[in-house]
C-alpha cells in the first residue's frame, strides 16, 4: 500500500451540504498516493494546544482531473468549528492517506452502501468509485431529518433510498429498517451472486446491521471510529474490541474497515 | 557549530533529542513519515515479559492543552518483541533504548536479562511509574527503597546505560532520583504522565472505563520543567526531560533547566517532524550563546 | 426544584458554587461586576497573623491552558483583615470562608482564635498547602501527621464549619485527606496548584523570580478530578472540588466525581459570571436527572 | 470613580496604523463609564483556554459622538494575532473602565507626553483631551524605525516631536534623548508654570525618563504594564515594586499611572 506523509495544502472550498455538515475540497498534492475509498487522513485544524490532538476524517472524494480530495465533516466541537471557518487558500495541515480501504465486492456481488450521520463521506466516496467501475451500488442514507441529508442526484449515485427518523423525507425510520425492506423486497435471486454490505455511521447502527448481515448470512464491511493519538499504529490508542486472542485490533492500522464479523460487538461504550 | 552529543554512563548519544516511550511504538510505524536518522535516541513502547492486550476502551481522551491515556502497556511481549520489532530496530541508526515495565520486580530483571545481549539495543528506560498498570506500577516508582533495590538489582546485569523513568505523581521527586541514583542509575528521566480523569456528564460516567488515566501534552510542561529543575539540582547523573514539549521554545525550557536531553512525546501525534524541529533550535541557540556542546545550555541559566 | 444547599459540618450554604482563595480578594473588589448573592461562599485571601507584602515581581504566567503563580500569601494580615476587610464581608449574604495560612502551626491557630468569635465568618479553609512560602507550607501539607495534629488543635478553638485544603503535590492524596478528617475536620478541598515551572529562554531565567510557582487553570482540571474522586472514596466528610473549571460542566464533572461543592478559581479572572451559569447548569441537570438534592448527582455517575 | 463592568459589544473596525500596530475601534455601551485617559479595558480575545487570561489594553480614544472607544494594540502572541482577525460586528468581550487615570495636568503646567512601542495608545488619547480642554501639549513619539510610527497629524496632535533608533525618520535616537533637547532648548521661562511629563512605553525608557525629570526637577506620570490576572484588584498578581513600607502597588488599582518617585527603580526585571 503506498505510504502516508504530512502535507501542507490549500483550501479548494468549503461549502455547507446539509444542516451542520460541511465538504472540505482541498488541494491533493501530486506526489501523493491516491486516497481510497474507507481510507482517512488527520487534520490539525489550529497550530495551538486546544484542540491539542489532530482530528480523523474519511475521504469522500478524490478527483483525478483537479488533483483535489475531499471530506465531509459535520459539526461537533472546536476542531470541526474551526474547519468551517476555513477559505479557498488557507493551508491544511493533513497526514494522509491513512488506514485500510474498503475491499472492492466480487464482480458477482451485489454491493449495498449504508451510511448514517458522518458516515456519509466515505459511503459516498465508495459508491462514486464503485459506479466508475461500472458496478452499481444501492445506496441507503440515513440522517434525523431531512435537513440532514446531502444532495445525492440520481444521476451520480443511483436511485438511492433515503430514511429520516422524523419521516421529513424519504423512508420514515432508520437505515436498518430500510435495509431490512430492502432485502425482503428485493429477491436474492435477482443477483448472480450475493450481497456485500458496507457501513458506515454511528455505533448502534453498525451494530444493528452487522446483527442483520448475520441473520442473512451477508458479509458487512464496517467502517469505525474511535478516538485516535497517533493515527499511524504506534500509540495503542485507538484499539477496538475484537473477536480472537488479540482482543484488541486499531482503527487507524488494521482499520478503520472490518469485517463485521471479526469485532466484539457486546458493548456499546464505544 | 555546537557539539550534540550527550554521555549517558558508558553509551553517548547522537543529538539530545529523543521520542518518548508509548508514543512512537516501536520505531517502523513512523518510518514512512519522518527521518528516523533524525532522532537521537528512540524509546520503545515498553516491554513486558508477556504481551499484553492493554486496557479497555476507549483508551485516549483529549483534556484542555492536554491528553489522558490509558493504554494500559499494551504491548507484543519480550517474545514477539524480540522476533517482530528488533530486526527492523536494528536498521535505526539512533540510540534504541527499551522500555522496560512490569507487575513486579521479577518482570523487569527478566526483560533486561532476556534482551542483555542483543548489540541493537543502546540501553534500558525503566518504567517505574505507569499509572495504569494496578499492581506494581505506579506504588513502585513512589518508594525509594523499592526504586533503589530494583534498580541496583537491574545494574548487575547490564553495562549499558540504565535511565529510570520517573513519576511526578509524588510528594518529592528528588528523593525518588536519589534513590535511583544511588541504586546505579546512569540518568533519570522526568516526567511521566499525570493521574487525572475526565467525565462524560450527559453518559454520567468516566471518559476512560479504568477512572483514571495518565496526563500528558503541553498542560503538564510546567510541572516537567519543575521536576527536571530539582532533580537535576539534586543529582549527579543526567537527567532527560520530558512532558508537554510541543514547541522548540519548550525543549529549550528543558535544557536550560538542567535537563541533559529530551524526549518529545504527545507532539509526535501532532507534528511528527517535531524533533527535527527542535534540533534546529538547539543548535541555533547554542550558536547564539556561543556554547560548545549542548550540556552547557543548563549552565546559562541565571 | 433541586435543593442547592450544601451542608458542611455545623454549617450550611446556600448553594455549591463558591470562589476560590486568593482568586476574589476580600470580596470588595468584585463587588460593582457580579451580584455577590449568587455565591454559595466566598473563599477569602489567605490571612496569616502578620501582613505579608507577597513575593518578588512578575507573580503571573500563563501556560497552556493554565496560569503559574506566585503571590507568596501577599495579604493585609489579620488586624487590617478585622478593621478593614471584615466589615464589607459582613455585608455579603453568602458563607464567608477565612482561608488561614501561616510558615508554622501557631499561626493557624492565632489566625482562627482571633477570629474566632467574628459572627459574619461561616467557617475556615486551613490552607496547609500553599507551594509558593518557604517555611511551613508544602512541608505542612504533605505530611499526614502535621495534618491531623493542626486540625486537631484547630478544632478545639472552632465549632465553625472547618476545611481543609489539600495539596495535589503528594504521592497519595487520600491519606493526607484521611488524616484531616481524623483530626475533625468537616471537609477537605481538592485542590490547590500544583508546582510548575516556565523558563523564558530570551532572557535565560525561570520566569517567575522564585523558579516555581503554582499551576491553576484547566490545565490542572483532569488532576482535581481524580483527586476528588478518590478522596470522596475515602473519606465520609464532604470534599469541595475545584481546579481548572472553566465551563459550567466542568463544575458538573466535579459533583459527578463526588464532590459536594464547588470552587471557581482562575476562571474567575476570565468570566466573572461563571459561577452563575454554573448554578443554571446544576438546576439544570438535577432537574433533567430528577434529583432532589445537589448531593444527589455524585450518586448517579455509573 | 465610575466602575467597570463586563461588556461583550461589537467591533466597528479594526485597521493596521503602522508596522504590526493595529487599532481596533469598537461600540460603548451607552450605560458605560466614559473612559478616560490611562485608564484601560482587558479583552477575552476568544473563548478557549489558550490564551487564557484576558489581556490587558490601554484606551487610544473615546468618542462621544459615535459612542465608540479604540485600542491601538501590537502584534506578539496569541491573544492580539486574535484581536487583529476581528472584524467588524464580531463581538468583543471587554471588561473595563479599569485603573486609574492620568491626572490632568495644572492650567499653568506644560505637558509634555512620551509614548514608545505600544505606549502610543494611550499617549494619544491624553493628547487629544488635553488639546480638547485647550491645553496644548507637546508629544514625543519613538519607533525602532518610521515603519513603527501611527500617522499623528499637526491639526489633531499639534508639532510631534518623532524619534526613531535607526535615524529613519525625525529625531535619530531614543525619546529620552529627544527629550533632554527638547528641555534644553525650551526655556523653562516660556511657561507660566512647570512642565510636566506623562510616560507611557518600555521599562528602560520609563526608567531614563524618569532620571531626567528628577535631575530637572520635574513631575513625571508613568503608565506601567505587569501580567495581571483578575485585573480588579483581587489576586495581587499585577504588583510592581514602590518604594515604602508596602513594597508592592496593583497595576490594575492603585495604577496603571504611577507618580514616577512612588516607584521603586532599582530593578528592571519586571
Ligand atoms: C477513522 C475516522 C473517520 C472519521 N470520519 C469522519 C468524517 O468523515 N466526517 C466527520 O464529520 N467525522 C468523522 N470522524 C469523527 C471526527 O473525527 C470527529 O467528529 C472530530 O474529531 C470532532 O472534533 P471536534 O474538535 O470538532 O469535536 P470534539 O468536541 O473534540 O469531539 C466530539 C467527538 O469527536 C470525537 N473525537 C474527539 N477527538 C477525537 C480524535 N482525536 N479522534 C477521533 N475522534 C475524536 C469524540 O468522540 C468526541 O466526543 C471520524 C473519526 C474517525 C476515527
Ligand atoms: C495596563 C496595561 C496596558 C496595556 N496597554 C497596551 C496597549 O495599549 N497596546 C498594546 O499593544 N499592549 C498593551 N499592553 C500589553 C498587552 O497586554 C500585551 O501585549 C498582550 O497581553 C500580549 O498578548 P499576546 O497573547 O498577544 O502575547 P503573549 O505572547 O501572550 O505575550 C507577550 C507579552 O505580553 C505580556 N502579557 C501576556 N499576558 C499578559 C497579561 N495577562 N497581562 C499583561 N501582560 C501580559 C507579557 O509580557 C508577554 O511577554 C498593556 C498591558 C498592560 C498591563
Ligand atoms: C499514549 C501514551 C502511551 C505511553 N506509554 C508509555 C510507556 O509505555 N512507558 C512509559 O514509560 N511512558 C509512557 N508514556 C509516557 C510518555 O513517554 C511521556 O513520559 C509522557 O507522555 C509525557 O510527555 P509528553 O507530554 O511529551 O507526552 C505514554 C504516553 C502516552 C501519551
Ligand atoms: C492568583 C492565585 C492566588 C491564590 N491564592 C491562594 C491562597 O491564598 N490560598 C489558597 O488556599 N489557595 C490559593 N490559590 C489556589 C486556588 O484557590 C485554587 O485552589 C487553585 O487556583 C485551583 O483552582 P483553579 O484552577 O480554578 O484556579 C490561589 C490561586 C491563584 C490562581
Ligand atoms: S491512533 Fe495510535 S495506534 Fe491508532
Ligand atoms: S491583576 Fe489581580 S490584583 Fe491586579
Amino acid at each position: 500500500m503506498p505510504s502516508m506523509a504530512r502535507y501542507v495544502t490549500p483550501v479548494l472550498s468549503n461549502r455547507s451540504v446539509a444542516d451542520d455538515f460541511y465538504e472540505l475540497q482541498f488541494n491533493w498534492p501530486a506526489e501523493a498516493p491516491v486516497p481510497r475509498p474507507g481510507q482517512f487522513l488527520t487534520i490539525r485544524s489550529a497550530a495551538s494546544s486546544v484542540p491539542l490532538l489532530r482530528r480523523p476524517f474519511a475521504f469522500s472524494r478524490f478527483d483525478r482531473d483537479d488533483n483535489s480530495a475531499r471530506i465531509i465533516y459535520q459539526l461537533r466541537g472546536t476542531a470541526t468549528a474551526q474547519l468551517a471557518a476555513k477559505r479557498p487558500f488557507d493551508p491544511v495541515d493533513v497526514l494522509a492517506p491513512l488506514g485500510t480501504a474498503f475491499p472492492l465486492p466480487e464482480s458477482d456481488t451485489r454491493p449495498i452502501l449504508i451510511a448514517g450521520g458522518i458516515g456519509v463521506g466515505p459511503i459516498l466516496f465508495l459508491a462514486r468509485t464503485l459506479i466508475a467501475h461500472a458496478t452499481a451500488p444501492r445506496v441507503i442514507i440515513g440522517a434525523r431529518s431531512a435537513g440532514g441529508l446531502p444532495p445525492l442526484p440520481a444521476e451520480e449515485y443511483g436511485e438511492v433510498i433515503a430514511c429520516t427518523d422524523d419521516g421529513s423525507y424519504g423512508h420514515h425510520g432508520t437505515v436498518v429498517e430500510a435495509l431490512r425492506s430492502y432485502l425482503a423486497t428485493t429477491s436474492i435471486s435477482n443477483y448472480s451472486g450475493e450481497s456485500v454490505l458496507y457501513l458506515c455511521g454511528p455505533e448502534p447502527m453498525l451494530a444493528a446491521t452487522h446483527r442483520l448481515a448475520l441473520e442473512c448470512g451477508i458479509t458487512a464491511h464496517v467502517a469505525l471510529e474511535q478516538t485516535m493519538g497517533c493515527a499511524v499504529g504506534a500509540c495503542m490508542g485507538c484499539a477496538v474490541r475484537v473477536r480472537g486472542p488479540e482482543k484488541y485490533a486499531r482503527v487507524c492500522t488494521e482499520g478503520p474497515v472490518f469485517d463485521s464479523r471479526t469485532i466484539d460487538w457486546r458493548s456499546t461504550t464505544w | 557549530m555546537v557539539d550534540l552529543t550527550v554521555s549517558i554512563g558508558s553509551g553517548t548519544l547522537r543529538n539530545p533529542v529523543g521520542v518518548a516511550s508509548g508514543t512512537f511504538g516501536y520505531g517502523s510505524e513512523y518510518e514512512k513519515l519522518i527521518d528516523l536518522n533524525t532522532i537521537g535516541a528512540l524509546f520503545t513502547k515498553a516491554v513486558t515479559p508477556e504481551s499484553r492486550p492493554g486496557n479497555d476502551v476507549p483508551r485516549i481522551v483529549e483534556t484542555p492543552s492536554g491528553m489522558l491515556n490509558s493504554i494500559g502497556l499494551a504491548n507484543v511481549g519480550l517474545e514477539r518483541f524480540t522476533s517482530e520489532k528488533l530486526p527492523f530496530l536494528k536498521s535505526v541508526p539512533s540510540a534504541v533504548v527499551v522500555n522496560v515495565a512490569g507487575a513486579e520486580q521479577r518482570d523487569y530483571l527478566t526483560v533486561v536479562e532476556t534482551l542483555a545481549a542483543e548489540d541493537s539495543i543502546w540501553g534500558w528506560e525503566i518504567n517505574v511509574s505507569c499509572p495504569n498498570v494496578k499492581c506494581g506500577g505506579l506504588a513502585l516508582g513512589t518508594d525509594p527503597a523499592l526504586v533503589e533495590s530494583l534498580t541496583s538489582e537491574l545494574r548487575t546485569l547490564t553495562e549499558k546505560p540504565l535511565i529510570v523513568k520517573l513519576t511526578p505523581n509524588v510528594t518529592d521527586i528528588t528523593t525518588i532520583a536519589r534513590a535511583a541514583e544511588q541504586g546505579g542509575a546512569d540518568a533519570v528521566t522526568c516526567i511521566n504522565t499525570l493521574v487525572g480523569m475526565l467525565i462524560d456528564t450527559e453518559h454520567r460516567r468516566p471518559v476512560l472505563p479504568g477512572g483514571t488515566g495518565g496526563l500528558s501534552g503541553p498542560a503538564v510542561l510546567p510541572v516537567g520543567l519543575a521536576a527536571v529543575y530539582r532533580v537535576s539540582r539534586a543529582v549527579e547523573i543526567p537527567v532527560i526531560g520530558v512532558g508537554g514539549i510541543l514547541e522548540p521554545d519548550h525543549a529549550l525550557q528543558y535544557l536550560l533547566a538542567g535537563a541533559a536531553a529530551v524526549q518529545v512525546g504527545t507532539a509526535n501525534f501532532i507534528d511528527p517532524q517535531i524533533h527535527q524541529r527542535i534540533l534546529e533550535a538547539i543548535e541555533k541557540y547554542g550558536e547564539r550563546h556561543k556554547l560548545r556542546t549542548v550540556r552547557e545550555i543548563g549552565s546559562i541559566l541565571l
